[in-house]
């Protein structure tokens, strides 16, 4: 087993926790968790990839890596937008779930 | 000004737009939208131009030629999504310039990057960039549809959150695509895909994830409460462009990147049907709403199933093609004039109940005559655009042995008919149930009806040669 | 680079499958966010383990530090009735078994793909090495990032803005109410916010030719302010000129773009004896204004002090 | 191996140990404070422990004053984050009765 294989696995099994997660989850805040987990799982795979593509020197190959660079700062942008909106939700409602997910 | 310059105009203007709408003082940001705005839409018109007669325009950014760096890129459906969406901007701008009195810095700096996203994802020819151009659009509209204030928060989360997974999953394609083919660019890619598992994954996925940003049937439960909840002028950009932009992601990929896959017949086919129940869904949703703005929200969701409904006959060649371009751009209109016109009710009366319209035609005839206009376009009565596009359509579903799709289509219209027209009946034909103050302005009453009618006058100027020259470029063989 | 898998691999594999299912699983959410964050940190390590250094950086400064800084704060301002979650958040119900059995039906076409994959593929780090001497930069990240893809970094620092925006637009936040922040905790900042000043330079400067740049150099920045903001409540507004440090990097970055333009080349075609230049003065830009940005997704428009 | 590794491999070893005693000490005792009694004096001098016997290894003098200067960062942030949460602890739990009071 080749490390890039390895972590491609680990790639895929955050892709399926996190993507089941941010669709299935009620709280938000683990709603959120889940859109995170999902991206670190994509990014995995990506990274891991490039260990696939050394070149003569044996570098990875650096594409992959600045976009995950840039993946992340996405990924974090919009968490920090989602959670600014999640604690106004809170305040308003009083509780951390959209109105359809709410029980009862 | 070549063909080049005016590709990067596009790209950068609306951008710098948006730095200086963050510098400058309060009351110019809405002469300064306007201004760039008008010249965007001089800069798209003649770029249409520019492509229609000297082909499609490429232009490696940083001199850096793909795979390693990023190709800018636009054909004849590029060209004409720029076009769309400038027009409808201005419209939008220029309603916003009344409505949001005083300017809210936020709609400005927000709203031109938005535009600057879309004009950078219909310009895009890199798989990755495309990625960051959605979150690009998909935050714009977040921070838009907030504007409405905290009555909107619980939309506004539940449709960030949908957008991420969606635009997630399109970054999950686009990994699998680069671990097979090591290439993100979307010419080259094209080129490379084979038939097999690795692009079967991709395309189910990127799919899949621009289906949830389009708002396609079954996924579009986070659309009718935030383009109901946002701001009249947002609802008209989110409802007319931002749905498009993802939806013209799906075209682009089907008819070039995944064309040549043998499952592309049974996708399109497969959206199609989505379409088809999308079309009556939303329209059975649109008649039971008693508001106005959800109404307008939910034939959203029918529209861009009409849209999705005709996807299959793209590979028919170019009727079909045109068809659903001219399709497009009086949707685009249409619904942008309806969200304003809807926006002009809720000013005036205070509230956008459909049962308390009476009177609507005495009291605000200009309103009322712009919902008139956009609503038969959208219904797809001669002699508007929606009538051409959807007769071209027709045409194309028949010729090529369609029958569903060509019933669907003559079905979904008549749905459109009865939710769109109830409204005006009442504003016509009842009397007027009390007095309303004036508050709705021709600053805010202009805009809409000026939209409408362009989907008029559009035909009139560009429609037939011209026109088809331009969406011949690049057209899909 | 050791590219056999070593038992130190299959611990931290396992490792970041159980603390991502226990953030996503666990009811208690202070433990799940927790438990994210570490896993963010061992995030980090598979990183520098697969050679992206750099990656290793930017996750433990944005991906770890200041989201699971913003986590944490949600958590305080939630409550804890907030914070409290079903006991089994993810159980499988029937409205639950579609997306389970899609999720499964997608992990095991992933796990087909991967299989299917050949051991050695070419990727784009020959064209990358070799157009290293006329990008500017010696490192080839930081090469892709703002010269071959400066195009995506323009955008997505756009995406941060937009972001920032958001936060405006939305009320001012009550703020929380804290006691008198202990002594000891002035004493870190003033150690602390020096040093991350001096370290983000650091990692602007160096990150032409080593692991580092403009994003892990700002985050670095914004964790001292972060700090700052915890020690001594301060506000930030939408002035001025909080604005024009925010947009400025974006704006350095267009407007070097089109000069580039204007001078002959193109759009964001940096001359190759200048490009290294341009490189720094963009990121220089960028990282102060990821920084404030950054802080100010943290600080939100909650009033300061008093 | 010449001594010199082998003395490396005690260090670190021996602060391994004592990372695993202040592990054990956070899991298995009652309450924060001696929690936090055992995870800090226990980790401070592991990681002493495992700097000195990485700097044994270090190539020049620069490497060997980075490893120090990431010991004392991490001693004196260390201590500090100890005292915060002792802090934070005895703020939010006054004397015992009154609390039962309240609730």
């Amino acid at each position: 087993m080749s490390l890039a294989l390895l972590y491609g696995l680990v790639g895929v099994g955050l892709v399926a926790m996190g993507l089941y997660a941010a669709l299935a989850a009620r709280h938000l805040l683990r709603r959120l968790l889940g859109f995170n987990v999902l991206g670190a799982g994509v990014f995995m795979l990506f990274i891991a990839h490039a260990t696939r593509a050394v070149d003569a020197a044996g570098r990875p190959d650096p594409v992959p890596h600045a976009l995950v660079i840039t993946g992340i700062v996405v990924a974090v942008s919009a968490t920090a937008l989602a959670l600014a909106l999640l604690r106004r939700l809170h305040a308003r409602h009083g509780r951390p779930t959209l109105p359809e997910d709410r029980e009862g | 000004m070549n063909a080049e310059s005016t590709l990067l105009a596009l790209l950068v203007l609306p951008l710098l737009a948006a730095v200086l709408s963050l510098l400058v003082g309060r009351r110019w940001l809405g002469w300064l939208g306007m201004l760039v705005a008008l010249l965007l839409v001089v800069l798209a018109v003649r770029f249409a131009l520019q492509v229609a007669a000297g082909g499609a325009v490429a232009v490696a950014i940083g001199g850096w030629a793909p795979p390693l760096g990023i190709a800018l890129r636009a054909d004849g459906l590029s060209a004409f999504m720029l076009l769309v969406q400038s027009v409808v901007g201005l419209g939008v701008h220029a309603y916003a310039l009344a409505y949001f009195a005083p300017a809210r810095r936020a709609f400005w700096a927000a709203g031109w990057l938005l535009w600057g996203a879309c004009h950078a994802l219909y310009l895009s020819g890199d798989v990755f960039n495309l990625y960051v151009t959605l979150e690009l659009v998909g935050l714009g509209a977040v921070a838009l549809v907030v504007l409405g204030g905290s009555g909107t928060v619980a939309a506004a989360l539940r449709y960030l959150l949908l957008a991420l997974v969606g635009s997630m999953l399109y970054l999950l394609g686009v990994v699998v695509l680069y671990l097979e083919h090591g290439n993100l660019d979307l010419q080259a890619l094209g080129t490379l895909v084979q038939p097999g598992l690795a692009s079967s994954v991709a395309a189910a996925t990127m799919t899949l994830g621009l289906l949830l940003k389009a708002a396609v049937f079954p996924l579009h439960v986070w659309l009718p409460p935030a383009h109901a909840a946002a701001p009249a002028p947002v609802s008209a950009l989110l409802s007319a462009l931002v749905v498009k932009a993802a939806l013209y992601l799906v075209v682009r990929l089907w008819t070039g990147l995944f064309g040549e896959l043998p499952a592309a017949g049974v996708a399109l086919s497969l959206l199609a049907g989505l379409g088809a129940a999308a079309l009556f869904w939303g329209g059975v949703q649109a008649l039971l709403q008693t508001r106005l703005k959800p109404m307008i929200a939910y034939s959203t969701v029918a529209q861009i199933g009409l849209l999705a409904l005709v996807l299959p006959l793209l590979q028919g060649g170019a009727v079909a093609w045109n068809g659903l371009m001219l399709l497009v751009a009086a949707h685009a209109l249409a619904k942008s004039a309806l969200f304003l016109c809807a926006g002009v009710v809720q000013r005036q009366y205070g509230h956008d109940r459909i049962a308390g319209l009476g009177g609507v035609g005495m009291q605000l005839p200009l309103t009322a005559t712009a919902y008139f206009v956009a609503a038969v376009s959208l219904v797809g009565l001669p002699p508007t655009m929606g009538f051409f596009g959807k007769y071209l359509l027709l045409e194309a579903a028949i010729a090529q042995s369609r029958p569903m799709i060509a019933a669907a289509l003559v079905l979904g219209s008549l749905l459109t008919a009865a939710y769109l027209l109830r409204p005006l009946a009442l504003g016509f034909t009842e009397a007027a149930t009390r007095q309303a103050p004036r508050t709705a302005g021709l600053g805010l009453q202009l805009p809409g009806l000026l939209l409408a009618l362009a989907a008029l006058l559009a035909l009139l100027v560009g429609a037939g040669t011209p026109l088809w020259r331009l969406l011949a470029v690049g057209m899909p063989a | 680079m050791a590219s056999e898998v070593q038992a130190f691999d299959l611990l931290l594999a396992v490792l970041l499958l159980w603390l991502a299912w226990r953030a996503l699983a666990s009811a208690d959410l202070f433990k799940a966010v927790v438990q994210y964050i570490v896993f963010g940190l061992l995030l980090a390590l598979a990183w520098i383990r697969l050679g992206a250094p750099d990656v290793a950086l930017a996750e433990a400064a944005i991906g770890a530090g200041l989201a699971g800084a913003l986590l944490l704060d949600t958590l305080a301002r939630i409550g804890r009735a907030g914070v409290r979650d079903e006991a089994r958040p993810l159980r499988l119900t029937r409205r639950r078994a579609g997306v389970a059995l899609a999720v499964v039906g997608l992990a095991a076409a992933l796990v087909a793909v991967l299989l299917a994959l050949p051991p050695a593929m070419p990727g784009l780090s020959a064209e990358a090495m070799a157009q290293l001497e006329r990008s500017g930069v010696s490192n080839p990240v930081t090469a892709t990032l703002l010269n071959y893809r400066a195009h995506d970094t323009l955008l997505e620092i756009g995406v941060l803005l937009l972001a920032v925006l958001g936060v405006w637009v939305l009320d001012a936040e009550p703020r929380l109410d804290q006691a008198e922040a202990p002594a000891p905790l002035h004493w870190l900042v003033r150690v602390l916010l020096p040093l991350a000043v001096v370290v983000g330079g650091y990692l602007l400067w160096v990150g032409a030719h080593a692991p580092g740049g403009a994003f892990q150099g700002g985050a670095l920045l914004a964790a001292g302010g972060v700090l700052l903001h915890l020690a001594r409540p301060f506000a930030l507004g939408s002035g001025w000129l909080v604005r024009l440090a925010a947009v400025g990097g974006f704006a350095v970055f267009l407007l070097v773009g089109l000069a580039m333009l204007l001078l002959g080349g193109g759009f964001l075609h940096f001359p190759p004896g200048q490009a290294g230049t341009w490189i720094l003065l963009i990121e220089t830009a960028a990282m102060l204004s990821i920084a404030l940005m950054l802080v100010v997704l943290f600080v939100g428009r909650s009033r300061g002090a008093g | 191996m010449n001594a010199l590794d082998a003395l490396s491999l005690l260090l670190v070893g021996a602060g391994a140990g004592f990372f695993l005693v202040g592990s054990i000490g956070l899991l298995r005792l009652p309450d924060l404070l001696s929690r936090l009694h055992a995870l800090t004096k226990a980790d401070n001098l592991g990681l002493g422990l495992v700097v000195a016997g990485l700097a044994l290894q270090a190539e020049s003098l620069r490497q060997v004053l980075q490893l120090g200067l990431v010991w004392a960062l991490v001693l004196f942030s260390g201590s500090i984050a100890c005292y915060l949460l002792a802090h934070a602890e005895t703020a939010s739990t006054p004397v015992e009765p009154e609390t039962r009071d309240g609730e």
